[in-house]
């Protein structure tokens, strides 16, 4: 432990000792960090980075060595890939269907419970529990519901219309039923976050506002939206990029079908690389996703997060 | 017109989840502001100080009795349609609006008023309050003190009928209270209007009212001038909640015309102890108060002199307090100018004056001797 | 990873469930508890289960990762395009020698580019099963199925008539390649070829058009089958007695033994304007997987393994319903014992014997079995598409991507 | 005084028709949210002919345990489960254990590169976990964890959403509680495990339910690495049930009972954690 | 030993994000506590009492300089080898364990002290803080007061050398505060150790201790008894900051045996101007500093009777304080008993002691008479 001169200047730390020079904390501060940083950097970091050298190659799972550098050309083979695009249009009716109703009712349900109601404990326990499914028991479930011979659905809407759809095997409904079951899914998520974030704004901002002669409407317009704006930017953005990448409900129920109506980039990703064993193009889907979900994030803190 | 009465109200609250009943917050209080008064009301925690403002604000409902602003009975109108402006402990400015959006947001909601005059509203309370500069920024990015003056400017821009705040000052430190003290004050004084001031600071209801209700347990205990309830206090709890250092008392019976406590005896006048007679029973437990202030260092030999020893004493530059040990249970306060300094641990022997006595009956309390004015003010 | 002097330990994947999962697990259990390979080492099989879902996707990766196992099921069409992820059994076992345990068409299914890739274990081609109650509630004789065409148009128009049941599901589960082996089986009858010598598509031929037109009437004018894509529609409404028949693999009696309804069964041999007698069907082999870590005695000691596997086992015959690759077995007890052996097994056999099964297409490149290869003719036939012709064109491109890789 | 009477009258009329409306539309949605549920496990105890019946049944007009009685005795259910618990406990326990070794590093010591290195991890979240399934792949395999627990659990562990929110929780512990700490004559270790963990106690156990359900419930990777069927976790195990090739309803709704069950009980003893740690990460994370 | 040297220290910070260079929080600070002495530090927020007191724990490293503690400089001595024990503001108790194990968890991770020792001397501080029956509850259930109990409590379990505590009281309200002064002032007492108590409140600060040192900027302005700190500032900071409310400061200037200001002239005695006169140079602005109390209501006809006019009277019961304007530009405020009250916007006079008057340097702040009897003292 070596004599450290007592007229150091210039720190922020607190009187230390040293192993072999350097300092304790120092030591102990990366020892500390070890664990966790071997297995981020293995398979967080390491794989993210590898991917983007896969994309560039024509992958050879064999010899991965001997794989041959093709630049960019994963890249434009995907942009002329009409499988691709259907998979990118199916992502994005599927986003476009799911995140809006995903964040409205959640954000009703939020505000509704926050009313005085009764029972607001079941109301958000029964909520919230869909979100605790693992997405394959969701599906099961919601196949029977949505059987076209056996199902639930059907037989109620039997009554009224002579045919029924299918809803998973029309091209039409597929999506929709698959976004409308999501909701199902997570919206718990969402409700609870919203509630959280509805019970945090102080009351007395009502209460000025109720002095200052705010309709319920404007106090909702001026108060409760602004003053959860960072929650509703959270789950926008968290919503956009969980729903961008959905793959089990297309994966286990609909296969990507009817006619490709329900494909979507994961799934796509995920056959291209696991069936079709082109690691390489799926390493070049997995970078487009992120590019897309980038902009996104952006797009939304410019759209909702305008201050601060 | 300001002026503003509070009849036979009362505020219960449902029991929470024990199921114990109602709570009874205010219990059947009656006053009358007057228009342009400044009223104060304190009292500790949890006495209904709020829950008062809070009816007259028409924040909360009313559950018995009626309140008039002006001429109007206001149990039913909304907030906003009242003529009143509140300042609330921790301001309750909109954080994501600018100061000015804060100030304007009232007027262009409720009144018809231009863009331009609000404007011209804002910026003239802005002047007043001495934040001109502050008027395009957040209230996150202001002092405290700001924040406070950004508070009271929202609500001078309404030009209300009645002012009311709740414990407008608590959030800010005592230089700057003491400051902002006599800002409202001033305030008060420019418009004229009448102000409703809630605290549980007896000292800054005492400086900055012109009078004072009470508040325990949802009773009033007593209104009056600042210095009504400091030297007539009506029960005991005023007199110990008024003033600081509090009050000391001490148990005493009347035997004679002497003053029997465990410590000491103190002599009184025929004519006083003849007034206390007549308002006691015979040998009724009796509390003496006497403020730190009004005791005084005394001649061992003086008639009433008493006998303490000197625990403790704390300067504070211009005055030093003393804590005294008397010879049994009683410890006592008391308050010397900065120049008198005895010796810590040794004796010394006390005294004060009759007419600086405070009387009260021990069974409830009551000022045996205020008591007394106020039946003869009665017959009268 | 096996050797030494406690013995080897085989690893194996297979990826057989429903009706057949059991079998294999006995069969392996047999192995180990009788060791009957003529070595000195112990010997034990150690056996992992895929489901079939997933197993040529974790089949493949694993193998490219390098540490796959020793010995895998595989079917063969597989054995032309992953080439490079196995070793020929000729390398390890005297090929000649055991040639003679295995029947001569199954011996054809392995040999590839000159190459034992595989020992065979069976062929499971398809045949039509049917619904003999609907039979006869359709003024049917239940006992004498259709035989041709016209017949098997009568059937169908019947029960599509006279009961309010479906009349026929061109697969039980409904989906892509189901419907591709009796698609493919209806084309060849009428003279059709799926692909050329290089591996391009030409089923879209005129026969290919004819079937698709026929499936794509099915479930329109015809009203044999509903316009349904649902997964599993005709398995439930099977064995549900709401369907008169279907066409499905060799497999198919595991599932309808355990049912409560009278089935039977007719070859499938019943397209329209047929020219020729043929039947879709793929065997399953047992190759041995690539490996570094492996040394020779290991592999011929899992080559006697994949032996003695397919040829000792008649079981896999007689409960799994398969036909077996080894010659002695047909000619066993316990096969020509299986409860379904009249009703199945014999006219398989017979089929067999005529020579009218033609193999799965062994593409050089990609994964023959793949969902996406053949949605298209679950699509035609739920009528997601405008018509018939518009369905085999995406499906030659769909194959033609697939063929790519 | 008549005005104001009527005023009351009707703004009380008014208020309480509002509430019905809310209290209305909110038991809406939730009975409307249950029915799935309802329906799944009335079906799981209906025998088979119910089930293919198109009529539904609420009420099972007769009761069977033999879809239940399959799963336990037949299928690799059990083992599922008990892969999926050592699973999502084993990543649970490694996600505690050092998240909060670095969380604490991050926060209560001080060193070179901190700052940086908070600053990768948090860039990390923009990473779609699904993007890297790819060369993830490649990664386990080349480790040879392919088919194996660790497998799975280490790029769970990688998340580095526990290590945030810990992060968070850590850096607003008062300085103060250290200092008494050190003044105490504590070591580090003893700092970080008898003052910083029971400290962060209660988001410890929100973070440990929330991951233990999260990884109970992964489905694509598992699904990736995952190539025995003995190994399978419950999800996994669950859509192949599903997808072999019989069909079998009851048997469905029983294996979806099943497996949601023991997260049913953690969530009902546990509710009130798992809902917070949602609720930090959104009112957190971006505040 | 409790002495504590502190020499030449200085603490420098890096400069934030705007690279601004080294934040100077206490620089080259000098002065010596002695063995059982209570020394307050006592400054505005940021003056750097914090650092300083945490350099003296150890928490934080000493930039230059160095501090003894007994005869060992202790700057590379960890904390916990120091022999001190603090007390912090919020009080740090761990909430997840026990009193009893807050207070027995140091030592029984750095002392030799077997377990029933270190029981009983748990015991025995609780004991003297009142918390024996606490010792097994939770922190989180123990009322402000308790905690603080408990807080101290834990630092006289260490039997420390030097006590230091951080702001200990400044969570408590007002009553509890006054009354956890005089008990650690007795803690003081009964243990005779020295405390290091740091404070931004000049009130606790000349009640409780031997010598108050002020802290500005990093630098000592003053160290000394209460009364010399409130008698002999020695320059406007020390002079402003100590009392309530504030001294009154006027700029003037002497002429002959005249202070003149802006709004006033005050004749002086010779003597005092002759004593003026040396320390100065002629014509330099002064700065009169007068306390509120020993501003009086004087006759108008007195020599030294300043005209003013009465703004705000604020009554605080026992006494009166008067906001004054006078002619012109100034403002002075004044304390007067409590029976003593003028009408508000009155005209009054009032007036002044020679003796009362403090005189500084307007350039540099200084205390011109203090600064000449310290420099008689050097002489002396
Ligand atoms: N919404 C409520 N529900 C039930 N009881 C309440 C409610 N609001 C206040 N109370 C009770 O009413 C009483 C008076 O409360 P109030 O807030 O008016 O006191 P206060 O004098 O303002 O106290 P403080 O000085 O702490 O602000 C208290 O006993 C309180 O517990
Ligand atoms: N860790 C730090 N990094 C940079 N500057 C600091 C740090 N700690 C304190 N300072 C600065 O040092 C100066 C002295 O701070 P210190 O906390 O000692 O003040 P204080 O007198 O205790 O104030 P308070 O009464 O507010 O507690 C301040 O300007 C402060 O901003
Ligand atoms: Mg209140
Ligand atoms: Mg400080």
């Amino acid at each position: 432990m070596g004599l450290r001169n007592r007229f150091t200047t210039g720190e922020n730390e607190r009187a230390q000792q040293t192993v072999f020079g350097v300092r304790k904390e120092t030591v102990e501060g990366i020892a500390w960090s070890l664990p966790y940083l071997a297995v981020f950097s293995v398979f967080l970091i390491w794989p993210a980075l590898k991917g983007f050298y896969m994309s560039l190659h024509n992958w050879d799972p064999f010899v991965p060595s001997e794989s041959e550098f093709i630049g960019l050309e994963n890249y434009i083979e995907l942009f002329n890939d009409p499988v691709f695009w259907d998979a990118m249009k199916g992502t994005i009716y599927f986003v476009a269907l799911s995140v809006p109703l995903l964040v409205l009712l959640g954000l009703g349900l939020a505000l509704g419970v926050n009313k005085n109601v009764k029972g607001k404990t079941v109301l958000r326990a029964i909520y919230f529990s869909p979100y605790i499914l693992t997405v394959a028991v969701v599906t099961l479930i919601w196949s029977e519901v949505y059987s076209e011979g056996y199902g639930l659905i059907n037989y109620y809407l039997g009554f009224v219309m002579s045919d029924p759809p299918g809803w998973l095997t029309s091209t039409n409904l597929a999506m929709p039923a698959l976004a409308f079951m999501t909701v199902w899914w997570l919206v718990g998520f969402n409700f609870v976050i919203f509630l959280a974030a509805r019970q945090g704004v102080p009351e007395r901002l009502y209460e000025a506002a109720r002095l200052d002669g705010a309709s319920t409407w404007r106090a909702f317009k001026d108060v409760t939206l602004p003053q959860m704006r960072n929650s509703i930017l959270f789950v926008v953005i968290i919503q956009f990029i969980l729903q961008f990448q959905v793959f089990a409900q297309p994966f286990v129920l609909t296969s990507g079908g009817p006619r490709g109506s329900t494909d979507t980039l994961v799934y796509y990703l995920y056959r291209s690389a696991f069936s079709q064993h082109q690691y390489g193009y799926g390493a070049a889907i997995g970078y487009v996703l992120v590019m897309i979900l980038v902009v996104i994030a952006l797009i939304n803190f410019k759209v909702i997060g305008t201050n601060d | 017109m300001g002026r503003v009465s509070i009849e036979n109200v009362s505020k219960f609250y449902d029991g929470s989840s024990d199921g114990e009943g109602k709570i009874v917050a205010v219990d059947d209080v009656s006053f009358d502001i007057k228009d342009g008064e400044f009223l104060t009301i304190v009292g500790p925690s949890g006495s209904g100080k709020s829950t008062l403002l809070r009816m007259v604000a028409g924040l909360e409902d009313i559950s018995e009795g009626q309140i008039r602003i002006g001429d109007r009975v206001v149990n039913n109108i909304q907030p906003q349609d009242r003529g009143v402006a509140m300042v609330f402990q921790n301001y309750a400015l909109y954080p994501h609006m600018t100061v000015r959006d804060n100030m304007a947001y009232g007027l262009k909601l409720t009144s018809g008023l231009s863009n331009d005059e609000v404007q011209k509203r804002v910026e003239d309370a802005a002047e007043m309050m001495g934040i001109e500069g502050q008027l395009d920024k957040k209230p996150g990015s202001l002092s405290g003190g700001q924040q406070q003056r950004v508070a009271t400017g929202r609500a001078i821009v309404r030009d209300p009928e009645v002012f009311l705040m709740d414990e407008p000052l608590s959030n800010l430190d005592a230089k700057l209270r003491a400051h902002m003290r006599t800002e409202i004050q001033r305030i008060h004084e420019d418009l004229g209007t009448t102000f409703i001031y809630v605290t549980h600071d007896q000292e800054e209801a005492m400086t900055m009212s012109d009078r004072v209700a009470i508040l325990d347990q949802g009773n009033v205990q007593q209104i009056g001038t600042p210095d009504e309830v400091y030297n007539e206090p009506k029960n005991l709890f005023v007199a110990d909640f008024v003033g600081s250092p509090a009050m000391n008392p001490f148990d005493v019976e009347l035997e004679g015309t002497t003053l029997v406590g465990a410590d000491f005896q103190y002599e009184i006048s025929e004519e006083y102890a003849e007034r206390v007679r007549e308002r006691t029973s015979d040998g009724e437990s009796l509390v003496l108060g006497i403020r730190p202030e009004d005791i005084y260092i005394a001649d061992p030999s003086d008639r009433n002199a008493i006998e303490a020893f000197l625990d403790v004493l704390e300067p504070v530059g211009s005055d030093n307090y003393l804590y005294l040990d008397m010879a049994g249970i009683d410890e006592c306060r008391v308050r010397v100018p900065g120049d008198v300094k005895p010796e810590e641990n040794d004796s010394l022997t006390i005294s004060f004056d009759e007419d600086d006595i405070h009387l009260f009956r021990k069974s409830d309390g009551r000022n045996i001797l205020a008591e007394k004015r106020e039946k003869q003010e009665v017959t009268a | 990873i096996g050797g030494g002097s406690s013995g080897y330990t085989i690893s194996f994947w297979e990826l057989f469930s429903g009706g057949e999962g059991p079998v294999m697990e006995d069969i392996v259990q047999k192995f180990n508890d009788e060791q009957p390979l003529d070595v000195d080492e112990e010997v034990t099989i150690d056996r992992q289960r895929t489901p079939w879902d997933q197993y040529y996707n974790n089949l493949y990766t694993t193998l490219a990762g390098g540490s796959g196992p020793d010995l895998a099921v595989m079917h063969a069409a597989y054995l032309r395009a992953w080439n490079k992820t196995i070793v020929p059994m000729d390398n390890y076992i005297d090929t000649g020698e055991i040639e003679g345990d295995y029947l001569d068409n199954h011996w054809d299914l392995v040999s590839v580019e000159g190459e034992t890739r595989a020992l065979p274990m069976d062929l499971h081609p398809v045949g039509m099963y049917y619904n003999k109650a609907i039979f006869e509630e359709a003024g049917l004789d239940p006992e004498s199925p259709p035989t041709n065409w016209e017949e098997f148009k009568a059937a169908g128009d019947a029960i599509a008539e006279e009961t309010d049941k479906w009349a026929f599901s061109q697969t039980p589960y409904n989906d892509g390649f189901g419907t591709w082996r009796t698609w493919s089986t209806f084309v060849k009858q009428q003279g059709g070829e799926l692909f050329d010598s290089d591996w391009n598509p030409t089923f879209d031929g005129q026969a290919g058009q004819d079937t698709s037109e026929l499936f794509w009437n099915m479930t329109g004018d015809m009203e044999w089958s509903p316009q349904t894509t649902e997964a599993d529609w005709g398995a439930n409404a099977f064995e549900n007695g709401d369907l008169g028949m279907t066409m499905n693999g060799t497999w198919y009696v595991a599932t309808l033994e355990e049912s409560d309804i009278d089935w039977g069964f007719f070859k499938p041999t019943i397209a329209p304007n047929k020219t020729q007698d043929q039947v879709w069907t793929d065997g399953h082999t047992i190759v041995m997987p690539r490996s570094q870590d492996r040394d020779d005695k290991k592999s011929e000691i899992a080559a006697e393994v994949a032996h003695w596997l397919t040829t000792e086992n008649p079981e896999w015959g007689a409960r799994a319903g398969h036909l077996p690759a080894a010659a002695d077995i047909r000619e066993s007890e316990v096969f020509q014992n299986a409860s379904f052996y009249d009703k199945t097994l014999s006219k398989y056999l017979e089929m067999a014997e005529e020579d009218m099964y033609f193999y799965h297409p062994k593409v050089p490149n990609g994964d023959p079995n793949s969902e996406s290869w053949y949605q298209w003719l679950l699509d035609m036939w739920g009528h997601n598409y405008e018509s018939s012709q518009e369905a085999l064109n995406d499906g030659v491109s769909m194959v033609n991507k697939g063929l790519e890789e | 005084m008549t005005d104001a009477t009527t005023e009351q009258t009707s703004r009380f009329d008014d208020v309480s028709l509002q509430s019905l409306g809310t209290h209305a539309v909110l038991y809406g949605v939730a009975l409307l949210m249950a029915i799935p549920y309802l329906y799944t496990i009335s079906r799981s105890f209906q025998p088979r002919r119910y089930l293919t019946d198109p009529q539904p049944y609420w009420i099972p007009p007769e009761i069977t345990f033999d879809h239940y009685q399959y799963l336990l005795t037949e299928s690799l259910f059990v083992q599922w489960t008990i892969n999926t618990f050592v699973i999502a406990g084993g990543a649970t326990i490694i996600i505690l254990v050092i998240d909060s070794m670095i969380a604490f590093s991050l926060t209560r010591l001080d060193w070179p590169g901190q700052s940086i290195v908070m600053g990768v991890i948090l860039a990390s979240f923009m990473v779609p976990y699904y993007m890297n399934i790819v060369p993830l792949y490649t990664v386990v395999s080349d480790l040879g964890l392919v088919n194996s627990y660790l497998g799975v659990i280490l790029p769970a562990v990688a998340s580095p959403l526990g290590v945030f929110l810990l992060y968070q929780f850590f850096r607003d512990i008062p300085d103060e509680y250290e200092e008494a700490a050190r003044l105490d004559g504590f070591s580090t270790f003893q700092i970080y495990y008898r003052i910083v963990l029971p400290l962060a106690r209660p988001i410890l156990a929100s973070l440990a339910l929330f991951m233990f359900v999260y990884n109970w419930n992964a489905f694509l990777w598992p699904l990736i690495v995952l190539s025995d069927e003995a190994a399978y976790t419950l999800p996994i195990g669950l859509v192949n049930l599903y997808q072999g090739n019989i069909t079998t309803p009851g048997l469905h709704m029983a294996v979806t009972v099943l497996a949601s069950l023991p997260l049913f009980i953690v969530y009902l003893f546990f509710q009130g954690e798992i809902v917070r740690a949602v609720q930090i990460q959104g009112t957190g994370t971006t505040g």
